[in-house]
This record gives C-alpha cells, structure tokens and sequence, in this order.
C-alpha cells in the first residue's frame, strides 16, 4: 500500500525553477532513495513534502493531500523531516533536543522508553546528554537529528544527506544505526544521498534526479551497476 | 551600622524594579532571541490599563490580574502582526522596530492618560518594620519577593514545563522546531504574551513607588539591560541577583567611596561590568555560546 | 529601459552628474530661503553623526549607543577651544583627535570582550557623561552649558550667517562622505564587511576581528568628534542635554531608517533624524511621540532595508511584476545578496568529506527564514 | 551609435546652461537679503506676525518627553487665556485696534537643539514674538539667535538670571522669580529666627538645583545660628532618593531644604522620611508644593512634621479656595474648553502661564506701533500689575533690571488645608 506519493511536483526559489515534475512513491514501510548530482533538487523535494517550500502538482500522505500545508502540521501527520544542515538547537542540552522531539506525544513512560532507546542506538550520545547542542561534534549533530526525529514516533522520516560534512567511518557508523532503526521500527524512508554507496545499503529502490526531473528509477540492483548513474554524477 | 542596612535595604528594593523589568526582557529574548526595548513601555501601559479598571471601581487585585490578561493579548497581537515580519530579518532593524513601539506606546500613554503623575495603590500597606536598626517598608519587602516568586516560576517554566522548552526551542532555530510539530507562529505569541503579563506585574509593583507617568520606566530600562548583560542573557536567576547588586553597590559606592558620590553613582553598574565581562564575558550565569563555522 | 541603465554607466555622463551636483551645492545657499539652509545645515551635521555610526554599527556589525557622547565632547572640546580663542584649524583637529583618542582606549579594552561588552560600554558613554559634563564645570559650563559665537559670516564674503554656516556644512560632510566611502569601498570595507559576517571565519583567514574593530571603533568616534564641531557651528551652544542617552537611540533608529551599512543611508538618516520632529511639529505638536513612533514604524515596514531600498524594491517589484514568479522570498534575494558581500570563502563543515563529491559551499547553517512563514501569509 | 551619443551630450549641456541662467535669476536674494535693520522714519513698518486684526506669538516647550507635564502647561495656561479673550472678539491694542492672539506652539522634547530649530521655524513662519517656554538649556540654546534676529523672547519659565539681564539680554524677560530669590526668601527668613538650627539640604544637580542652593547660603551667611550640616544632590532621572535621605537622616538636621523639581520624588521623599523617623521642618521650591499635588497626596502625612515651607507668588490650582473663587472657576472652565488638560492641572506652571497671558495683555495695550521694538518698551514699563491668581503682596514689575516679571517671593507655611504667609520661622 503506498505511503506516500508525488506526481509532477514542480517549485520555484523566487524566478528560479528548481522542480520540474518530480514524481516518486513510497510504500508503507518502504525506504526510498532519491540520488542525483548538486543541484538536482534532491532537498528541494523533501522541503516540497514537508511544507518549507511553495510546490506544484500532486503530494498524498496515506491518501491524503498534504500539499501546501505548514511544517508542524506535516509534523504531526507523521512525517519527520531530518533537515539538511541537522537544524540542532545549539542553545538547548541533547535531552532537552529530544524532549523538543517528543512535543506532540502525549504518553510520558513511552517518550522516556524511547529516550532510552535512542541513547542506545546513538551510544556518543549517552555521555554528552547533558552538554548543549552547539558544543557537539559534526557526528554527533547528525545523531541527535535523526534521534530527535525517532521521538516523534513518525510513519515516514525525510532523511537528508546524513553523511553529508561526516568523515566516511562516521557517516558509516549513522547509517548502521539508521539501518538497525528500519529493521527495529519499520518506519518508512525517503532517503536523499550524495554518496549512493551509503544510500543502497539503505533503500530497495531509488530515483536519480537531474535538473529537477526523474532521469530513472529502478531497484537498487539495478541501479549500482548502471553507467547511468556514473553520467548522472558526471554530468552531460 | 543602621545606616549601611539601610543602604543595603534601599539598594534591594531599588534592585528590585530592575530585576522585574530585567526578567521581563529575558523571557522575551528567550522566547524570540529578541531584545525589546519597548518592554518598559508596554509595562507602563499595563499599569495604565490597571489605572482604569481602577477607576472603574475594580479591586485592585482584580485591576492588576485584568491588566496582565489585556497585556498577554496584546503582547500576542503585537508579535504576530509587528514584529512577525522582522524576526527573520536584521537584528538591528528588530531592535529599532521595539524603538519605534516604545516611542508609539509612551506618546499613546501620554494622549490618552495625559503626563500628569497618577497615583497608584499598592498591594502592600505603608507600614514598615525595624530590621538590625534599618527601617524596611513592608512595601519593597512585598516587591523583592514577588520579584523571588516571578524569578522562580520562570525558572521553572524554561527547565521543566513542555511550553518553556518549546519557546526556546523557537528562538533559537524555528525551522527545525517546526519539524519536530511546534506550531511556531503560537508559540511566539504566546513569548511575547507572557513577557507582557510579567511586564504588567512589574508595572503594578512599580506605580506606587514611582507615581504612574509615561516615562516611568525609561530610567529603569538601562539599569534593567545593564542586569541582563550582567546576569547573561539565558537565565532568570543570574538577571536577578545582577539587577540586586547593582542596586546595591550604586547606594555603597554613592555613599562610601569619595570619588563617585550621587551623581555618578549610575557609573557604579557599568564598572561592574566591565570587571564581570574582562573574567567572564558571557555574564555571571550565562553559558558560552559556541559559534560554529 | 536597458538602454537608459546603459547610458547612465557611461562615464563621461556619470561625471557631468557629478559637476551638476557640484554646481547645485555651491550655488544652493545663495537662493535657498533661509530656514531651508539652517535645516540643510543641521541635516549636515546629524548625517555625519550617523555616518560615523555606520562605520562601527552598519559596517561591522558592533551595537553602539554611545555615537551621541562622541557629538557632545566634539561639541564641547569646540566651545572651550574657540572661548579660549584658539585657532579654529586647530579647534576643529582637536574636535576631531579628542573623541577619536577616547574611542581608541575606550575600544583597545571593550573589542576583548567581544559583543555585548561593546554594546554596554557604549551605553555607558552617554550615561556617565552627562553627570561627568556637569561636575566639569570649569570646562563644560556645568549644567548651563556653554554657548560659542564663532560661526557668523565674516563680512568680506558678504553672504549672510544662514548661507556660511551651510557651506562650512557642506564642505566638511562632502570631504568625511567621500574619505568614508573610500575607506568602506577598499579593503578596510571588505575587512569589516567579514567581521561582521562571522568573526569565526575572519580570524580563520587572518583578519583579525580585534584590531578592525579598534579601527572601526575610533573611526566611528573620530567622525563623531567632527559632527560635534558642526553641531556647534550650527547651534553654536552646548549644554549637558546634548549627548543624553536619548539621542542616541534616536541616531541608531535614523541610522536604520536611512539604510544601516550605507553611505546614502546615512545622508538619508540624518535627513530623517532632523525632519521627523519638523513634520510631527507641522501635524500636531503635543502629539510627537506618536507621530514619530507611526512613522519610524511604517517605514521599516514597507522597506525593511532602509529608506536607500526603496529604488532596488521599486525595480525589483516591476521585474517580478514581469513573469508572475512568486515574488522572491526574503530567503532568496537576502541569500543572494549575502553571497555577493562575503565572498565564497565558508568551508561547508570543519571537516571536508573525502567522498568524490563537489564541495558546493553551503553558508554556515544557516537559520533559514521558513517559506512556511510566507505561505502562511499566502493561505 | 555616435549619434546617440552626441544627442545626449547635447542635451546634458543644454541642461547645464538652464540651470545655471535659473541660479543666476535666483542671485537677487542674496544682495536682498539683509531687509531688517534700517531703520526709516515715516509710519513704522509693522514687524512680521501682527496684521490690523491679529498677532502670533510662538510657544517652544517640552510638550513630551519626561518634562511633557509642566512643559504642555505652560502652552495650555496661555491658550486658554488667549481662547478666552479671543472669543470676546480679541484684545484692545495701544493704537486703537482690537486684534485676536494666535498661539503657536512647538515640541522641543527638552533638547536645546531642537529648541533653536523650532525658533528658527518660528521666524520662518514669521512670528511676532516667542516666550514662555519652560527650561533652562532650551531657552538658552536659542537665546542669541533671538538677539541677532531681534525677536522678543519673554516672560520665559526659567528662573536663570540672564534672561532679566537688560545689558546681556535686550530682547529677553524672565517670568518666575530667579532660584537665587526663592532660596534667599527662605534663607533670609531663617536667619532672623532666633534660635540655632542645623540644615540638611538636598537639591537637583542642575541650574536648577544650584540656584537655590546660591540664594540660600548666600542669605544664610551671616547668621552663626545656622549650620548646614550635610548637603547631598541627585539626579533628575533618578528613580529614587532614598539613599540620600537615609544619610541626610543620619545628620540629625532640623531644618531640610529640598530643591527639588521632580513631583514623584518629592512625593516619595515625604514619605521615607517619615519611615525614617526623620522629622525636620521641610523647606519645598513653588513647582514641588502644591498642596492638592503633593502633600494630600496618599500616604503623604503633612502633620507629622513641624512646618513646612514654600516660596509662591501665585495660588495653587489644587488648593480647595481656588475652585470656588470666582476667577479660579473661570481659569478651570477656560482650561477644560481649549485645552485637552484633563481636570485640574497639576503643575503650577498653568497658572503662571496664564499669568504671563495677563501680563502680555498688559503690554499689547499700552503698545502704539505694531513693532516689536514698541512692543518691548510697553512690556519692560510694567508696574505694580496685580495679575489674576498672584498672591497678595507680589505684584508683577518688569522696570527693574535683572529682575524677572515676578521678583517678590513671599515665604507661605502650610496649614493643612492651603498656604498661609509667614512672617517668621517657628
């Protein structure tokens, strides 16, 4: 059953048109790859679901339209948006990040369970709980995004460019642990990704964007070996 | 000896009016990153809004708890449809925009209410009591401590509760507060509404002392962003105890050291200061703030 | 209307503006009327004052609400120099060296302690000074203040008081604008601009933020120093009330209104800072405060940038008008343009990827104003 | 393309040359500028701003700002004045005709350059005379710009000496006694009482303030039964005084002499000395002693000290005699209809400024020629004007030099209700 899906999404940056028909699906517990060079437009769709950029053509969550609609309403439908850059609230301490986290939930045991959980997932964590969120690593940063996302209990998290300013053991080290949470929580994903390496031991399929449009899209497999990507990257 | 507790008494209440105008900045900037410098003239305007309830014939309690509703509501509006649009923008242009409203309340202050010296009732009697040969009004004695109980409450509210962590949260990167379902456009009113009812507490506790005029507050609002630096700009308790020794150390320092006298005894806040920044330069309780390249 | 852009760049055109504006400020005096020249003269001299304050605030980004104590001491250094009957050259270089010197010692210990310390010095300056003006008597006048008539016409140029006070005006703001703007246009300029930006990156690329800083500090008092010396030639008394902490938000709030980090921002400040209370006069005079709160808030309403945006929004909103692209959000013509002014210089992240990726230099992360806020606005 | 070029630079010259040929017609101003000043016999011809049927007066005044209350007072005393007569059909002048007083009045905020701007407007928008302005710094900003324009700056609300100074200022009266009188009033009196007192004295660190103080000591001087024991000073933006009466407190003085022009800390002033126990005889300027302003107010407790004493010259709007007398009554009418004061004014410097009015009217009837130099000459040969409102005793005389309108200060003691003369201390 499809989670969610985008049919002909077309956004602008003020005269600039970045998007220029994207479409891709997301099957329920499914995790979705978008690749692409710089510039393909990669975040700009995850901005265009999660409500931080005007957008054109179709966008449905679990059948409903969700175009156009605030960030915190995108939010509380279930989507949790890992933003390019981590967006860490330098001024507040690491379980104060995940408490933010939590905001919508309700069920105090459960937000501590999943604290808990998190800590585990993300050990560097665990030791810099009390320190504020400016005074951590690139690493780190990234962990507490991702773990402030988990706490929000989402059916489909936008992951975007998790490795990116990460050296390759770290960056490696997240995606293990973001692989563990799939296998774990089943949530969903919609994974964009410079490094395609990283993303394919993510994601079933994947989609590979270039200048604001689906170029193709095919299962993992099929991708890796495909000198399609290698243009995509290399350019024209 | 009474007359050094008397000093130190007198320095506390004057302190006092500081630290409740300070504490008033500090929620704002904690909620909006903010500085408002319109925060005493929105305090003046609360008391003037209590004035009328008063002659009305509301009780005093009830005029007071009136005017902190009408401020939070205010203070709501004047987010959402003034400062909204300058939040993401240059800070300096924020800061003179809190100018302009400052200017606009006290003109509206003084046009409405005329700039005749109003006088306001107090919560507190006029009776006083002898502590250690000093003579303490039960007046300033009421003032330090609801300023105690304010300084605590806000404490509370930014560690403990959910809505002080969501106000923070706002200020300080709204977009990825938003990601995790803050409705950040409520929140910031919601800063801005409660920074105004704190405002018309502090207005309330100052009236009386200091007889209703547009201007009351102008003079306290440097002693007031003299605490916040002091006290760092993050925590209600530094703010507080900075804006007490400030109060404090003018009286000494007027009295007992021979150079400063009456006249520059406003110089004594700024030398502290100075001292506290050359030690510390993120204030008493501030925390260093981490610039990530 | 490209043809017309065109023409205008041309040089020798650009020149023949140059020298009419030159013929109409040396020919102006003569045939304005005589208020029109003494409010010319003291927009002079407060557009200066705001100058000085955009080399420190606007430039390089350091909060200073002190620029009005530099006025007064500039001010007063000029009363008691021309009651002591010294050299007016000498006078005006004393107006101008005093307040600098106090702005350099003032700045070697503040710029240490980095922004807020600034800010709270600056505050001070005013604050202390007042009171200090007073106890000075033997110098200042004490709380009577001091008048000094040295600025009425000498009779062999045979121009009235009005007419010579604004080309001493003139001639003095003329040369500060130009030197200042040459100072900003050249690679102090730039040096600040990245000072400003982030302080991180300036010292990661050997600017030190401290000294540029100091520098910028003293120019802002030294210049400071010289619109006091035009404050007295124009009102030709001081008094303690000069340098009240009052004016000196009034000066940021001008400096703002005109277009802060902007040469023509600062004339058009000044120009505000002495209007405003002319047209609140004209509307209703015990009404001031609202007046002036009105129309300090309009404006930064309708252009946020200052009073110097308004031919770029003017041209931007007939562009955007054109194709009917949704009009570029404050994200994107405020990125664009921080991009031009601080070079491409932010590293994306302490540690570079090794990954075959080309390092696009994302700016530091930054807190992006949310689209959502203007589709909010939109729905 | 050249000749695209050359049109343009056709044109630009062509511009050149208009503009240069419109300055040179516009060159006449400058030989014709200077008009006034010589003087023709013949009938004289009329200073600007007073026509066959009205005259302009211009008002400078702190009208926000903290000083807004007493500086809005002193425009609203003189336009209800002027409302009053105007609406009679206007005021008869020496030479027969009868001519209404428009009022225009400028905020200064208390900033002296703001002060010379709006008098420099004032002579733009052709004025006949300026005055009654409240403060010091103001006044003076804009003291010799009135001397060289030679425009009347008279019956101002300060009490520096140099606007009563003929030789120094010739186009320039005060209206309120000097501070040097007011202190030496009570100074004077203090000294003839018979036995020893200790002074504790607290005043403004301005003109204001040290002008009391002057007067004071200098009446003092002579008498060895006086000592002042401690004397502190504050500053006009202060939020409070307390500091300062905790030590003065401590001197033990019987006599307090408070120059004080700030209404809330006097307020609060009587009230932490009574907290201190501290309970001398009070001495209180005439701006700070109003008794329905200051010492009824809540809290305040007059009784418990043993005198207290002011300087006045004029009935206080507050006090309970004022509305039921017949003029006072007119006077608060007058203020409610062209004023937007709401009740009772507050600060004394209505009533002054409608004295000033008064006094005005005085001049304007003995004025022959529509001048400003005959207006001066009518105005400087008042005497023994007993204006509305002044107390019995003082009288307005504006012959004497450096002497203000009002010069006799009689020293008044609070009896509960209003303000009695008394003739000596105790």
């Amino acid at each position: 059953m499809t989670l969610l899906e985008l049919t002909d999404v077309t956004a602008f940056y003020g005269p600039v048109q970045v998007l220029d028909g994207v479409s891709l699906t997301v099957p329920d517990g499914g995790a979705v790859g978008i690749l692409g060079a710089n510039g393909a437009g990669k975040t700009t769709t995850l901005r265009a679901i999660s409500g931080t950029v005007r957008a054109g053509g179709s966008i449905t969550f679990d059948g409903k339209d969700i175009r156009g609609m605030r960030p915190d309403k995108v939010a509380a439908m279930g989507i949790a948006h890992v933003p390019e850059g981590r967006g860490t609230l330098s001024d507040l301490t690491v379980r104060e990040n995940l408490r933010v986290g939590a905001y919508l939930r309700k069920d105090r045991k459960g937000i501590e369970s999943d604290i808990d959980y998190c800590l585990d997932l993300f050990p560097n964590l665990k030791e810099r709980i009390r320190s504020h969120g400016s005074a951590l690593s690139g690493g780190e940063q990234q962990m507490l995004a991702v773990a402030r996302a988990v706490m929000s209990k989402p059916r489909l998290m936008l992951l975007d460019e998790a490795s990116l300013g990460l050296a390759p053991s770290t960056a490696k080290n997240v995606y293990q642990a973001i692989g563990r949470l799939r296998r774990e929580s089943g949530i969903a994903m919609l994974v964009v990704e410079q490094n395609a390496n990283l993303a394919f031991t993510l994601v079933d399929t994947a989609t590979v964007l270039e200048t604001g449009r689906n170029a193709l899209t095919g299962t993992s497999a099929e991708l890796k070996g495909m000198d399609e990507i290698r243009r995509a990257y290399l350019g024209g | 000896m009474g007359t050094f507790i008397q000093l130190v008494i007198d320095g506390l209440s004057a302190g006092s009016i500081y630290a409740a105008l300070a504490l008033a900045i500090v929620l704002v900037n904690q909620a909006t990153g903010l500085i408002n410098f319109a925060q005493g003239g929105m305090a003046v305007l609360a008391a003037y809004f209590a004035y009328s309830f008063l002659q009305w014939g509301v009780p005093l309690i009830l005029a007071i708890l009136l005017s902190m509703l009408v401020s939070f509501v205010l203070g709501a509006l004047i987010e959402r449809f003034l400062m909204r649009r300058f939040e993401q923008g240059d800070p300096d242009t924020a800061v003179v925009v809190t100018i302009g409203l400052l200017t606009l309340i006290t003109g509206l202050c003084g046009w409405i209410w005329s700039f005749n010296n109003l006088q306001f009732p107090s919560l507190f009697p006029l009776q006083n009591v002898n502590i250690l040969g000093a003579v303490v009004s039960v007046r300033s004695i009421g003032t330090t401590l609801v300023i105690v109980g304010i300084m605590i409450l806000l404490q509370l509210l930014f560690i403990g509760t959910k809505l002080g962590l969501a106000l923070r949260a706002v200020a300080v990167n709204p977009q990825s507060a938003a990601f995790s379902g803050l409705p950040v456009g409520r929140l910031l009113m919601v800063g801005w509404g409660l920074a105004a009812a704190l405002g018309a507490i502090a207005g309330a506790l100052i009236a009386p002392s200091l007889t209703l005029t547009p201007g009351m507050m102008d003079a306290a609002l440097v002693y007031a962003l003299a605490a916040v630096i002091l006290g760092g700009l993050s925590s209600p308790i530094g703010v507080v105890v900075a804006a007490w020794m400030i109060g404090v150390l003018e009286n000494l320092a007027a009295v007992y050291v021979p150079f400063i006298g009456f006249d520059l005894k406003i110089a004594v806040p700024f030398i502290l200061i100075f001292i506290v920044l050359i030690v510390r330069p993120q204030g008493l309780f501030g925390r260093k703030d981490v610039v990530r390249v | 209307m490209a043809a017309a852009a065109g023409f205008l760049a041309k040089p020798w055109v650009r020149w023949v503006a140059v020298l009419l504006v030159v013929v109409l400020l040396v020919v102006a005096p003569l045939i304005f009327p005589i208020f029109l020249n003494q409010t010319l003269a003291r927009i002079g001299v407060f557009a200066v004052a705001v100058l000085g304050l955009n080399v420190v605030m606007g430039y390089t980004g350091q909060v200073s609400l002190g620029q009005i104590f530099f006025v007064g001491v500039g001010a007063y250094v000029t009363a008691y120099g021309v009651n002591a009957d010294w050299n007016i050259a000498l006078v005006f270089i004393l107006a101008a060296l005093i307040p600098g010197v106090i702005g350099l010692l003032i700045s070697l210990a503040a710029a240490r302690l980095g922004g807020l310390a600034i800010a709270m010095v600056t505050i001070a300056l005013p604050i202390i000074g007042v009171p200090l003006a007073k106890r000075l008597s033997e110098f200042t006048g004490g709380s009577q203040g001091s008048s000094a008539r040295f600025s009425s016409a000498p009779d062999w140029t045979g121009l009235a008081d009005d007419q010579w006070q604004l080309y001493i005006v003139i001639a003095i703001t003329a040369v500060v604008f130009l030197l200042t703007r040459n100072l900003v246009r050249g690679k102090y300029g730039r040096a600040f601009a990245i000072v400003k930006g982030n302080e991180a990156v300036a010292s990661s690329m050997g600017i030190s933020p401290y000294r540029y800083k100091v520098l910028a500090f003293t120019i802002a008092s030294l210049i400071g120093g010289i619109s006091g010396f035009l404050y007295m030639v124009v009102v030709q008394y001081t008094s303690p009330e000069t340098m009240s902490f009052g004016h000196s938000i009034t000066l940021l709030a001008s400096m703002v209104i005109g277009g802060a980090g902007s040469i023509l921002g600062s004339l058009l400040g000044g120009a505000y800072y002495v209007l405003a209370p002319q047209l609140t006069n004209a509307i209703d005079s015990s009404l001031t405060a609202v007046l002036q709160g009105i129309i300090l808030l309009a404006i930064l309403f309708v252009l946020p940038g200052g009073l110097v945006s308004l031919p770029r929004l003017w041209r931007r909103r007939r562009k955007s008008d054109g194709h009917g692209g949704a009009p570029a959000g404050g994200a994107g013509s405020r990125s664009a343009a921080a991009a031009t002014v601080a070079p491409d210089v932010s590293p994306s992240a302490a540690s570079v990827t090794a990954a075959p990726v080309a390092a696009t230099p994302t700016p530091p992360e930054p807190n992006p104003p949310t689209q959502s806020e203007e589709k909010r606005q939109d729905t | 393309m050249s000749t695209l070029r050359k049109k343009a630079r056709i044109t630009s010259v062509v511009a050149g040359i208009g503009i240069v040929a419109v300055l040179a017609a516009g060159c006449a101003r400058g030989t014709a500028g200077d008009d006034t000043g010589d003087a023709t016999e013949g009938p004289a011809e009329a200073s600007p701003g007073i026509t066959d049927t009205s005259i302009t007066l211009g008002i400078t005044s702190p009208l926000t700002g903290p000083t807004a209350g007493p500086g809005n007072c002193t425009v609203d005393g003189a336009l209800a004045y002027f409302g009053v007569k105007n609406a009679e059909g206007g005021i008869e002048f020496g030479d027969g005709k009868t001519r209404t007083v428009e009022i225009k009045a400028y905020d200064d905020t208390y900033d002296p350059q703001k002060a010379l701007a709006n008098f420099q407007q004032m002579v733009s928008d052709g004025v006949f005379a300026a005055g009654i302005g409240l403060g010091t710094p103001t006044n003076r900003a804009w003291r010799e710009a009135a001397i060289d324009e030679e425009v009347p700056q008279v019956l101002v609300m300060t009490g520096d000496p140099i606007f009563s100074d003929r030789e120094e200022s010739p186009w320039q009266l005060g209206l309120v006694p000097i501070y040097q009188q007011e202190g030496g009033a009570f100074g004077e009196m203090l000294a003839s009482s018979t036995e020893d007192h200790k002074v504790a004295i607290l005043s403004q660190n301005d003109d204001y303030g040290d002008g009391y103080v002057e007067g004071f000591k200098e009446a003092i001087a002579g008498a060895d039964n006086i000592e002042v024991v401690k004397e502190l000073t504050y500053e006009a933006t202060d939020t409070s005084v307390d500091a300062q009466l905790t030590e003065l407190a401590a001197s033990g003085a019987d006599v307090f002499f408070n120059a004080m022009s700030i209404t809330p800390l006097v307020i609060s002033s009587l009230k932490k000395t009574e907290e201190l126990g501290w309970t001398p005889n009070w001495f209180l300027p005439s701006n700070t002693s109003s008794p329905g302003g200051i010492l009824q107010q809540p809290d305040v407790h007059a009784d418990v000290f043993p005198g207290i004493y002011t300087v006045a010259f004029s009935q206080s709007a507050a006090s309970p005699t004022f509305a039921e007398s017949e003029e006072g009554a007119a006077f608060l009418e007058a203020i409610a209809e062209y004023t937007n004061q709401e009740g009772v004014p507050a600060f004394p410097h209505c009533v002054w400024s409608w004295i000033a009015g008064a006094t005005l009217e005085q001049a304007f009837a003995e004025m022959t020629e529509p001048t400003r130099e005959n207006f001066m000459e009518a105005l400087l040969s008042i005497q023994d004007y007993s204006a509305p409102f002044m107390l019995e005793g003082s009288v307005i005389d504006t012959t004497a030099d450096g002497k203000p309108a009002v010069s006799d200060v009689l020293v008044q003691k609070y009896n509960g209700k209003g303000y009695a003369p008394a003739e000596q201390f105790g």
